[in-house]
């Protein structure tokens, strides 16, 4: 511990999504830190790589009703049904305390049509200190029976096709994908062609708890996504599988990550970056914890630079 | 808004933890946290132990405090064993430490006048309500209180909080204490008899609805603390939420954990579990 | 339990897919129970409903290499890669044993061809004493670039053609569905279509473990299957949405499941039967504690014929 | 095949767990578990306890047994405390208890004529030995043992066990205890010294690959107890496999559970952990 701290002065820990930059790469997750605010109370924002908003819609929206959430083996569903007050209302408020703050600012953005996007990205543009937007496509498409834009190769081109047109160059696009696909790859290989500069990976698995007294679905959305540490491996083998085929694209990885060992993993099969969500609601300090524990395992391995173990689990396989 | 500004995230040892009746009544050592509870404020603590597959913290409303003693601050609380993680938790010995963030949440709010005040708990609900009744007293109200639930070894009634009161109603589902049948059906009778100002309840959502009926039938106050489901407790998850009505009418999906647990039972659109209800900020339109 | 015992004698445990009668609906899983002879020394194979085998190819197969296995939190991942002995042997050794003991017998078979599924029919059509057979589709395709066959519904479908076709109407078909798949359903209605009887799902997860000391993916195959409870959630979703499209269609489910009140999931989900794997591995005896643990729980809810319960989720979720 | 004809699973109690250098020394009661238990058989622990994220059993080699004493039949082992799951073993109090599965696997070959045995451990690969030396012994053999680790702390090596064998030799890496360097390093000189005609040996798979190097070199016998990572320890889930050749000359992918731990050391064919050895049986054709 001394040592990793001492070393810690020759060790750079930045990390980057195209033109954005940040001071460590370890982020909160989307949905998982409120506003910014809640976790405030418990660390400085300025400590951490980015902020990563919940995604936020269009118009304001009621998510799901309750009951919201099960405890699982190694993880939980939720069905918030991205519960939000509207961009309006987000840029009026929640937008200054995060910059207020000092954080960095990677804005998740949603929507139930592809104009939804488009109208996301044209009122985000202009808006100053954001790093880079997170498109959330595991979102269900209204205008193509509910089918989740993640799941379809098409949609999610033409989502990242209107967003990559309204910003032009200003902003990173990282989109953020589902593992409930039978291909990964090919989604990716989609989102890449229409402009996405980095990739999200994962988002939650679809997943359903029955109540065995009241013998029904558990949750007041009867689905839910599943996250946690139970989804890990899960997450590490995505990443592998896109890291591999797409290597010169940075990755942000999430998917029960918890402690410095967990991030370590998805470091190693390509994650440029980690977010940490579900680990939050069992420690409020987990996104610094989760920092300080990869930094210090990091050095320990002689890694000087941050940006040399990002995929190393590829170079070191075929030695 | 209120975002927990006294929260911390400690370390706490177990220094006491006995059963009572069906429930534990575990003491902790937590320092300079006891300093800011406030009756209704509630703790989260990790379950489990490393290499658990628990992942979520569990909430425990605080029963009471003390600034100073053998052990430093300490913080009570009053646990039933019920599922995986409550029973982890008051199976630890003594001397055992767990991982507590508290104080969490909203507090009841007591009047800048003495008033007469009926205090409600249902089960462990009774836990929040020795705390608040003291306070009550310290501002010179009346406080009576009544405490229901399935039998008798669910009452959690230490005879210090019992003797703290004006008066003590039981009730069981059973009739093993007290009068049989549920809380709500003795509250009419109470009210009129102590002239009541102000209901402050704690229990399951069933029972806080069913009193949120008679309070609005009798037209007094009713506060009260909810317990919903929460995946964090500090407010980061948007699980715990509850329809709420703000002071604009505006109903909001709002989250039990920041803006309660402690409510204003008129606010809360009641048995809306499983649904939302129309009108909602950002509710589908149907 | 005194009193469950004593209601147990009115209580119906069987079961059946299609004209196969089971005594109770608990079964272990294709590859998590050997050849039956190891558990047969934990209690005699009669008590359960079935042995699934481990699925048998045409030829000797040596699987992948060491390292096989990784503890994931609240599961496995495995990379077996299908060892087995072959068909010859298969029938030589290990069906004679499993008659004698008085097991009944569902054979689970795994190709790398269509032509490989037909010809393990064939093989199969006339063995005495065969309960049904397993058709495990979650296997590379060696003549579609290594796609698992369970990824691709034509390829599904050809299989399951070609196996009922080789059967007639001699021996259910039960299907054995992957959850890596966009849409489970559209998979399904394919075998269904081409002839399944049942559809057993879920198999593993495509998963992967990074150790974090050599710097490389930790099973000698690289990627593994990820089973036990983490990912029970997915295994009740694929199970209830499959039930919901297709009431009529038995289910044998499987995935996590370490206790009756995991089976119940499964049961009131649409699961006509359950399989038990992972579970044995920390457990020799989880088969039998599921049997017993769940009859004493569908008796406690009033439940007098274990049919009644199977699917109960959807009927009471409309109420 | 041995299917361990003889394994029970049942729930035995903690009677002993002392600390003796990096290792636990732990004693379990049994009951009549013990009477079945060979040298090389090992037992398959649960850990974590109720609402564990670990679901996979831990193996441990038997240390020795005892038929009877104050508690019944008793079983030892010796722990190392590595990661989540011995940790959690070796945290246990007097009492506690734990879910066991055993004897397990295979046992070393006894020859039935005196030999000159050496028995060859690594780290806590010592602990099947000693119940082996007293066998051999009994039997009328001459017992040399070496063994070998990292730094003196991790030798296993109590006084009674030093005692029973005619002579004791230790290395380590660090040169903590013994000589300095690994246990290959002295085993030539051994070999020829004590004129050996078979080698015992227990501990990591690069150490016995190296004895068996050896051992082809010398032309002697060599029984190996191997450690390749186990689901299940009983044989049905083929996660343990070594590639090993049958008497016909066949090389199969064998469970080193149920065809092992202990095998012919001149039968596994050795470093080809990430590979299919050419020719194993339904290899794939390249
Ligand atoms: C504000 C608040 C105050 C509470 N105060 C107390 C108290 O003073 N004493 C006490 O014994 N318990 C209290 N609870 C309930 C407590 O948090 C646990 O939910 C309960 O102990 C069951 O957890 P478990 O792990 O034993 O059960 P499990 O069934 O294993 O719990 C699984 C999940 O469901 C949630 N859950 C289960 N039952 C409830 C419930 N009734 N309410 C909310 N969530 C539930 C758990 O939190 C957990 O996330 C309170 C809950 C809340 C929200
Ligand atoms: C036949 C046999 C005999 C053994 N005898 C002993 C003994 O006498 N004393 C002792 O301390 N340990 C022994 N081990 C190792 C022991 O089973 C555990 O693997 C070890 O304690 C590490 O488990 P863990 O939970 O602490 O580590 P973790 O790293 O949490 O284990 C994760 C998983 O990897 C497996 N694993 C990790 N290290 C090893 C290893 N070296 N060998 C095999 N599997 C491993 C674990 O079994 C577990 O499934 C033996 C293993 C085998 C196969
Ligand atoms: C309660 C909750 C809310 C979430 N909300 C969002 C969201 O609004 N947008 C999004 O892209 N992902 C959302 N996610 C997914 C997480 O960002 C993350 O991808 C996933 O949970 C896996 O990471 P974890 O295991 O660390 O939580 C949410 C997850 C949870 C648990
Ligand atoms: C070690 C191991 C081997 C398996 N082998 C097979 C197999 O040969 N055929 C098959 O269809 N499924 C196989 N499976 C998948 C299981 O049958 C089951 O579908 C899956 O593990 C989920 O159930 P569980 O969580 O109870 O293990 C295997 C699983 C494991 C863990
Ligand atoms: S419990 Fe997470 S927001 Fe209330
Ligand atoms: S450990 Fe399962 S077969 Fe050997």
């Amino acid at each position: 511990m001394e040592l990793s701290v001492r070393q810690m002065s020759n060790f750079n820990y930045s990390t980057s999504f195209q033109n954005a930059v940040f001071p460590n790469p370890i982020f909160t997750a989307s949905g998982c830190a409120g506003s910014g605010k809640e976790l405030a109370q418990f660390f400085p924002l300025t400590e951490i790589g980015a902020v990563v908003t919940k995604s936020i819609m269009v118009k304001a929206r009621s998510g799901r009703p309750t009951p919201r959430m099960a405890e699982t083996p190694s993880g939980m569903l939720n069905s918030i049904g991205l519960q939000g007050p509207g961009i309006d209302q987000f840029l009026a408020e929640d937008i200054p305390f995060l910059q207020k703050a000092g954080a960095r600012i990677i804005v998740s953005i949603a929507g139930e049509s592809v104009d939804d996007y488009g109208s996301l990205a044209r009122r985000l543009r202009g808006v100053p200190g954001l790093s880079a937007l997170e498109v959330n496509i595991s979102c269900p498409n209204v205008e193509n029976r509910g089918q989740v834009f993640a799941c379809d190769p098409i949609a999610s081109r033409s989502v990242v096709e209107v967003v990559r047109r309204v910003l032009g160059g200003e902003l990173p696009i990282i989109v953020k994908l589902s593992p409930d696909v039978t291909d990964i790859v090919s989604i990716a290989n989609e989102v890449i062609a229409a402009g996405a500069d980095g990739l999200a990976l994962i988002n939650t698995l679809l997943g359903m708890v029955i109540d065995i007294d009241t013998m029904r679905p558990k949750l007041g959305g009867k689905t839910g996504g599943l996250s946690g540490p139970a989804i890990r491996p899960v997450a590490v083998r995505a990443i592998y599988q896109v890291h591999q085929a797409f290597p010169k694209i940075p990755i942000l990885g999430m998917g029960g990550i918890a402690s410095g060992r967990d991030a370590l993993e998805l470091v190693f099969a390509g994650a440029s970056g980690v977010s940490v969500g579900t680990a939050t609601f069992g420690n409020p300090n987990a996104v610094l914890k989760v920092k300080d524990e990869l930094a210090n395992l990091l050095i320990e391995r002689g890694f000087t630079n941050f940006k040399e173990a990002v995929g190393f689990a590829h170079r070191s396989a075929d030695v | 808004m209120k975002i927990n500004r006294r929260a911390q995230q400690r370390t706490v040892e177990i220094v006491s933890n006995k059963r009572v009746g069906a429930y534990h009544h575990m003491i902790f050592a937590v320092g300079d946290m006891a300093l800011h509870a406030l009756p209704g404020n509630f703790v989260a603590i990790s379950v489990g132990g490393p290499g658990s597959a628990m992942v979520l913290r569990r909430a425990f409303a605080i029963y009471r405090t003390h600034d100073r003693g053998n052990y430093g601050g300490t913080l009570e609380l009053v646990v039933a064993p019920h599922g995986q993680g409550s029973k982890w938790l008051t199976a630890l010995p003594m001397h055992a430490t767990v991982d507590m963030v508290g104080p969490l949440g909203t507090s009841f709010g007591i009047p800048t006048e003495p008033v007469n005040a009926l205090l409600v708990g249902g089960g462990y609900g009774s836990a929040p309500l020795f705390g608040l009744a003291e306070l009550l007293k310290d501002g010179g109200s009346r406080v009576d209180m009544v405490l229901g639930a399935s039998s008798a070894g669910k009452i959690y009634a230490p005879l210090e909080g019992k003797r703290a009161v004006n008066s003590m109603t039981i009730t069981t589902d059973d009739g093993s204490a007290g009068t049989k049948g549920q809380v709500v059906s003795v509250l009419a009778g109470l009210i009129e008899r102590y002239d009541v100002d102000i209901i402050y309840s704690c229990g399951p959502m069933a029972m806080l609805a069913a009193i949120q009926d008679i309070a609005t039938q009798t037209g007094i106050m009713h506060q009260c603390a909810v317990e919903e489901a929460m995946a964090c407790g500090i407010g980061v998850c948007m699980t715990c939420v509850v329809p709420l009505r703000d002071e604009t009418g505006l109903v909001k999906m709002s989250r039990s954990c920041i803006d309660g647990p402690v409510m204003d039972g008129a606010s809360v659109l009641w048995n809306s579990s499983g649904k939302i209800p129309d009108g909602t900020f950002g509710a589908p339109n149907v």
